[in-house]
């Protein structure tokens, strides 16, 4: 059994998600036809061995309950008492309503959980970052070398703001320059950490004296500061957070590119998740799909260019669907013709109907709604 | 535990009609449908009707059937007190072991599993059919007729009546005869070879033929003779929804032609959920140049070729140029560049290499047949594969 | 497949139950050794064969998380959508925070759920409620005859408040007497009702717009004085709801009577629960226990009377322990002498510890207390 | 799917030297040491090792072992891409299938099973020896000292030695000579049946002696020695913590007794938890004139008598007024009143009613002996079960 614990944060659900989380939080986002973005976290974990997670959820985790249940999709489910553990806000009493501050309050409310983790190190985890990380592999990086934490970080400059580790001569993290946009030194961080479980009781107890509560710009600067030891770890492959739905819509729209797809499904690492359909999708005389990523029990009769089509969907005869993401249960009403929009769960759109988005500015259209 | 009825499956046949396909996994195992294997269909309407626990008489083949059922999570059957039980033929103390003769041998070489539960009804199902059925409405009539046993029974023409086991009821509506293959037939109901029996009755006759060494220990050919000559009351259940026998080659390919047209049988049914077990796969990608029409595509798919009339299962690619109509495409089977696979099914993991054809259009000549390729075989670049043609794994064309 | 489903009241956590529920809801109350409350209503439903059912948790419902895990200790842990699901109080944004008023508000809470549901009768039980009660007859019970709800009635007088139901000459109840605390007419009911889905919609409507909440004084009174048919199914044997401390000590002791403890756990209607511990117990040469129920990895070397003791407790040489509930994990020191105590979770008393409460007033020491 | 190294448990022994306790089921579903089954060692041992992929192989009795043993979710061995899995003989496509005829033979009929798995070290192991041994510890020195093969060993008394298999280390600690029950032992240095294998190497060693009409096809009389002779490098992997076999009545009640006394086996070690999966029983009772020393008792246990230097499973009534001595009480065995039990088995839910006895203190005779009565036995009321004794089910006394 490996001695690593990993702990997931999903908790954070931003306002530029707008419509999307208005009952989901962030981590529980659908993806690519069939996933939620925390899929990606736990699979990265469960491909590495690492079989004990909990997962920090403070509002709107129904959604996010209900797609982790036991566990068992990522083998998570086991008889003695690890396993996954879902942590919502109420470690301590005065967490029962309040937001988190920062990262380090999130995780003081449940610091009792991590004095109680058996194993030695910990790797922490951000929920809604689209990303297949080869944890084994960073973990035998991290063992290797001697420092007490190890940053994991991308090649490619994401979209949106990130924190970017600038590496010194010596190969340890010299700086880290917070909040970015653009390239620039150093490689962009993805939220993903392997630090000694001492270490993190340790941070969260200074920061907490010095009432300081951001990861990277108190606690890691903190470290740094006082001489600790930071590895870098490069992921090779795709890598986006999302926190708006500029870049949810992008990065659902970059699973079409077929070397994109191959770097977040690789056949060694597979991305599990839960299970909901036992039957494939029926494509009828005169339908057309190009370019597009179509989950099973869907129906299609009209036509796709360019979508991500969730299970369980059903585009009638004449429908034309351009640029489109269709989540879970939606219908697109015979000749109804939509493009660039994102259509949430269980929405469905009568004959005729016509939407049209901007590819930069898609149409959110919320779940449940029937036009 | 008590239970009031309980399922035995016979998985244990060779399956040996179905050639290349059934030569390293058990017929109940062989894909179906795109997502499905064949032993879904009997498990799911198990689980549907109620009925928790099931035996799995198995001998041949078992173990990716029984890595396949597992503890039976995937059809709801892991209850604590039910559940699915793989039974293959095992030693007894200070005894010999010794295989299933016949069908009724394995159920009396497993009396001790039944006994277990200590059942009023045995629900007797194969593994080689493709039907929905809810038994609890079988065991309902069961009972009300106060059967011995009850035979789920199709109307069939006169014509296909001649080649199956065929059910004469008397007056009263219980049966009077059993023919099989009968020349001239007396009745339309054709057994489904889908039996309830009273269990303390059953017990009795399959000690009784067990003991009689003429016997083959076959239900159809002994255990149901015997009970009618003594009188039991045997009552026909009628079944007039979809059903298939998928133990040959044609009838396989058949089957799965017909959930492409409005045949009786509706997968997309939520109230009778017809579950499997299959790996996560992405959705599947239709490229650019892909055309997909009146087909059947799975999870994990690859399609940048042509599809047409014809059943994907999961991780099927067909690549650019490459056409597929009228074909079954077994797991992971992959058709490169502008190879041609029609009127065929092709195995798991089978590679149609670029340019080569698998089987071709019905010609009228009486010798066209299915063209089939087993699993894990790779057709070599250009190399034609005849209609009709049966490869086995091992085989290179 | 049953034609029922399962709703079960774990939100409510009184405040008579003191330091038992500073961490935890009443129906993670632990029990008799190795149970926790809410397994009396889920054995009861799995045992009758039903398998999906919904649970409304409000306040510190971490352990009752925990403890419900996958749901596969009731066989409630399904493959396609339906099994255990945790209702936590954010079905709507305005319940994110509040105390529900009443069982009303709390199934309105979760109407979209109670109105998913695809059965057609629902049984409401109460999580705190030790009893094992036969729904399968209830149930036949129920379909037998043409009333639309039948409340399940016990036939002893519990210490604690309770309602009564009065049955007219024709066999239906005929009143309700509320918040009744000694004999009287009619039976006392057991907050176990199975009800046709759509009457408890209209009833849970009714309540709204009349701006009601109380489950039996508002909607069972509305549903009788407008007419409707009440049956009730008499459940012989022993019930006690858990509402404060005295109740919660009372109803453990009561297990040390083989009568009441066969009543309770009927060979052919298991309690089912989770598994924690996997090594049986160990009494040493030395060891005393009379007239107690021990659970699984205990070591016993003192001397034990009258106690109920979990897995993992610890009983010193020379520890003398009466009367004691002692949950999983407490440590009795050498020659500790406890009277009447209910040690919390990981308790531990250090050697020579005397500690005396009442039968009457048995002494609640708080979860990971050291002394 | 590539694993590294997978696990093959040999658990199709008849265990017949357990006489009435292994009547219907096989030795390793024999209970043991309250809450355990022999079979939970073995199997605990592989998932503490992180070794997640199980093939459990057996011909005798499986139905209780396969219900037991589930999909391995007790042990957490039940992982997507490894687990727990039941493997009897089976039939392959035309051939005659063939029980297991020796240990090696067993491995080479699922020979296609490893296969799966292409691993690079194969670890076989029994089921019925009761340790706790890391074999990640082991599978570290086999690879440190490139052995073709290593052998768990224990240093054992000389006398001890010449009723065991013996491995004679060269002057370079690799294994020279192995001699079965050698009259004059060359090294204290016994093999406890648990191997490390090259799986390449092992896999042609199988082979070529599968195809030996001579051989036994036993790993200890054939493999090892082939290997041997082929100058192959087999390593002793020295453990000295507890090991017991359990393969005789004698065994296994030494076994349970030492759990009381302060053997080097601790089963309350939260680091290297042993699992077993059990029903859910209420906590155990102990009455007002219940005494109970110097014993370890299960959840589900009923105690108003006396019960001193035993190991009650669960579910055990102990009436008041019976006494029972340095005995192994197994799940659901009652003992009524004023009976008395001394140095004794009692199989599954036997009953000794009131005023029997079974089994006596030691006599100091050469022919006194632990007395054993098997499963689901009525020991009547006032008899006798004198020590030594053996009584089978269907036995009534």
């Amino acid at each position: 059994m490996r001695n690593y614990h990993g702990i997931i944060f999903a908790y954070q659900t931003t306002p530029e998600l707008r419509e999307l989380v208005s009952a989901r939080s962030g981590a529980s986002l659908p993806f690519c036809g069939r996933y939620r973005l925390i899929d990606f976290p736990l699979s990265s974990l469960r491909n590495a061995g690492i079989l004990d997670c909990g997962v920090i959820m403070q509002r709107n985790y129904q959604s996010l309950l209900d797609h982790l249940s036991s566990g068992k999709a990522w083998d998570m489910s086991r008889a003695g008492d690890g396993g996954l553990r879902m942590l919502p806000p109420f470690g301590l009493p005065e967490y029962h309503t309040g937001n988190y501050v920062g990262t380090i309050e999130a995780l003081n409310a449940v610091s009792t959980y991590i004095r109680d983790i058996s194993q030695k190190h910990v790797v922490l985890m951000f929920g809604s970052m689209v990303a297949n990380i080869d944890l084994d592999a960073a973990i035998r990086k991290h063992e290797a070398g001697d420092a007490d934490i190890t940053a994991i970080c991308g090649t490619e400059t994401p979209m949106g703001q990130h924190h970017r580790f600038v590496v010194g001569p010596d190969g340890y993290v010299r700086r880290i320059d917070l909040y970015r946009r653009n390239d620039g030194e150093g490689l962009p961080g993805l939220e993903a950490f392997i630090i000694h479980k001492d270490t993190l009781l340790q941070l969260m107890d200074r920061c907490s004296a010095m009432n300081l509560y951001a990861f990277h710009k108190d606690a890691l600067n903190l470290f740094l500061s006082a001489g600790g030891k930071m590895d870098v770890y490069v992921h090779h492959g795709y890598a986006n957070a999302i926190r708006t739905v500029e870049e949810f819509y992008r990065a659902n729209k970059d699973m079409l590119d077929p070397a994109l797809r191959r770097q977040v499904f690789p056949v060694e690492r597979p991305v599990r998740t839960k299970i909901h359909e036992y039957v494939s999708t029926y494509y009828s005389e005169g339908a057309v799909a190009r370019n597009c990523l179509i989950a099973d029990n869907c129906r299609i009769e009209g036509e796709l260019e360019d979508c991500i089509v969730f299970s369980g969907a059903r585009i009638a005869k004449g429908a034309k669907l351009k640029g489109c993401i269709v989540m879970r249960g939606c219908i697109a009403g015979e000749n109804s013709q939509l493009s660039y929009v994102i259509a949430d769960k269980d929405t469905a759109f009568s004959a005729g109907t016509v939407l049209a988005g901007n590819e930069k500015l898609p149409l959110v259209v919320p779940k449940g709604t029937k036009i | 535990m008590k239970k009031s009825c309980i399922a035995m499956l016979l998985a244990g046949g060779q399956g040996s009609r179905l050639y290349a396909l059934t030569q390293s996994v058990a017929k109940p195992s062989v894909p179906f449908g795109g997502k499905y294997r064949i032993i879904d269909f009997p498990l799911s309407n198990c689980a549907n009707s109620g009925i928790d626990t099931v035996g799995v008489l198995t001998q041949y083949k078992p173990l990716q059937l029984n890595s396949y059922i597992g503890i039976g999570q995937s059809w709801d059957l892991d209850v604590s007190d039910g559940g699915v039980y793989i039974l293959p033929p095992y030693l007894g103390a200070g005894e010999k072991g010794s295989w299933f003769t016949g069908t009724a041998n394995a159920i009396y070489q497993n009396l001790a599993f039944i006994e277990n539960y200590d059942p009023e009804t045995v629900l007797i199902l194969s593994g080689d059919h493709i039907y929905k059925m809810d038994y609890a409405d079988m065991l309902r009539e069961h009972k009300e007729k106060g059967a011995a046993l009850t035979i789920a029974v199709q109307e069939v023409t006169m014509e296909e009546a001649t080649r199956m086991g065929i059910l004469n009821p008397g007056a009263d509506g219980y049966v009077e005869q059993f023919e099989e293959k009968p020349k001239h037939p007396k009745s339309n109901l054709a057994s489904m070879g889908i039996y309830i029996f009273d269990w303390k009755k059953l017990r009795d006759y399959l000690i009784a033929d067990e003991n009689d060494p003429n016997s083959s220990k076959d239900f159809g050919k002994n255990i149901i003779p015997s009970m009618l000559a003594a009188g039991e009351k045997i009552w026909p259940y009628r079944f007039s929804g979809y059903w298939r026998d998928v133990g040959t080659i044609t009838s396989l390919w058949d089957a799965n032609m017909d959930l492409l047209s409005n045949a009786d049988i509706n997968l997309y049914d939520d109230a009778w959920p017809i579950a499997s077990r299959s790996p996560v796969c992405p959705p599947h990608y239709v490229g650019e140049s892909a055309k997909v029409v009146h087909s059947i595509v799975t999870e994990g798919c690859e399609i940048d070729g042509y599809v047409d009339n014809s059943v994907l299962s999961p991780n099927v690619v067909v690549a650019e140029g490459a056409e597929v109509a009228f074909s079954v495409l077994m797991p992971g089977a992959v058709v490169e560049k502008g190879a041609v696979v029609k009127y065929a099914i092709v195995g798991e993991n089978t590679v149609v290499e670029a340019g080569a054809r698998v089987g071709t259009d019905p010609d009228g000549s009486e010798n066209w047949a299915v063209a089939t390729c087993g699993p894990n075989i790779r057709i070599r670049k250009n190399a034609t594969v005849p209609a009709g043609a049966m490869i086995y794994t091992g085989e290179e064309v």
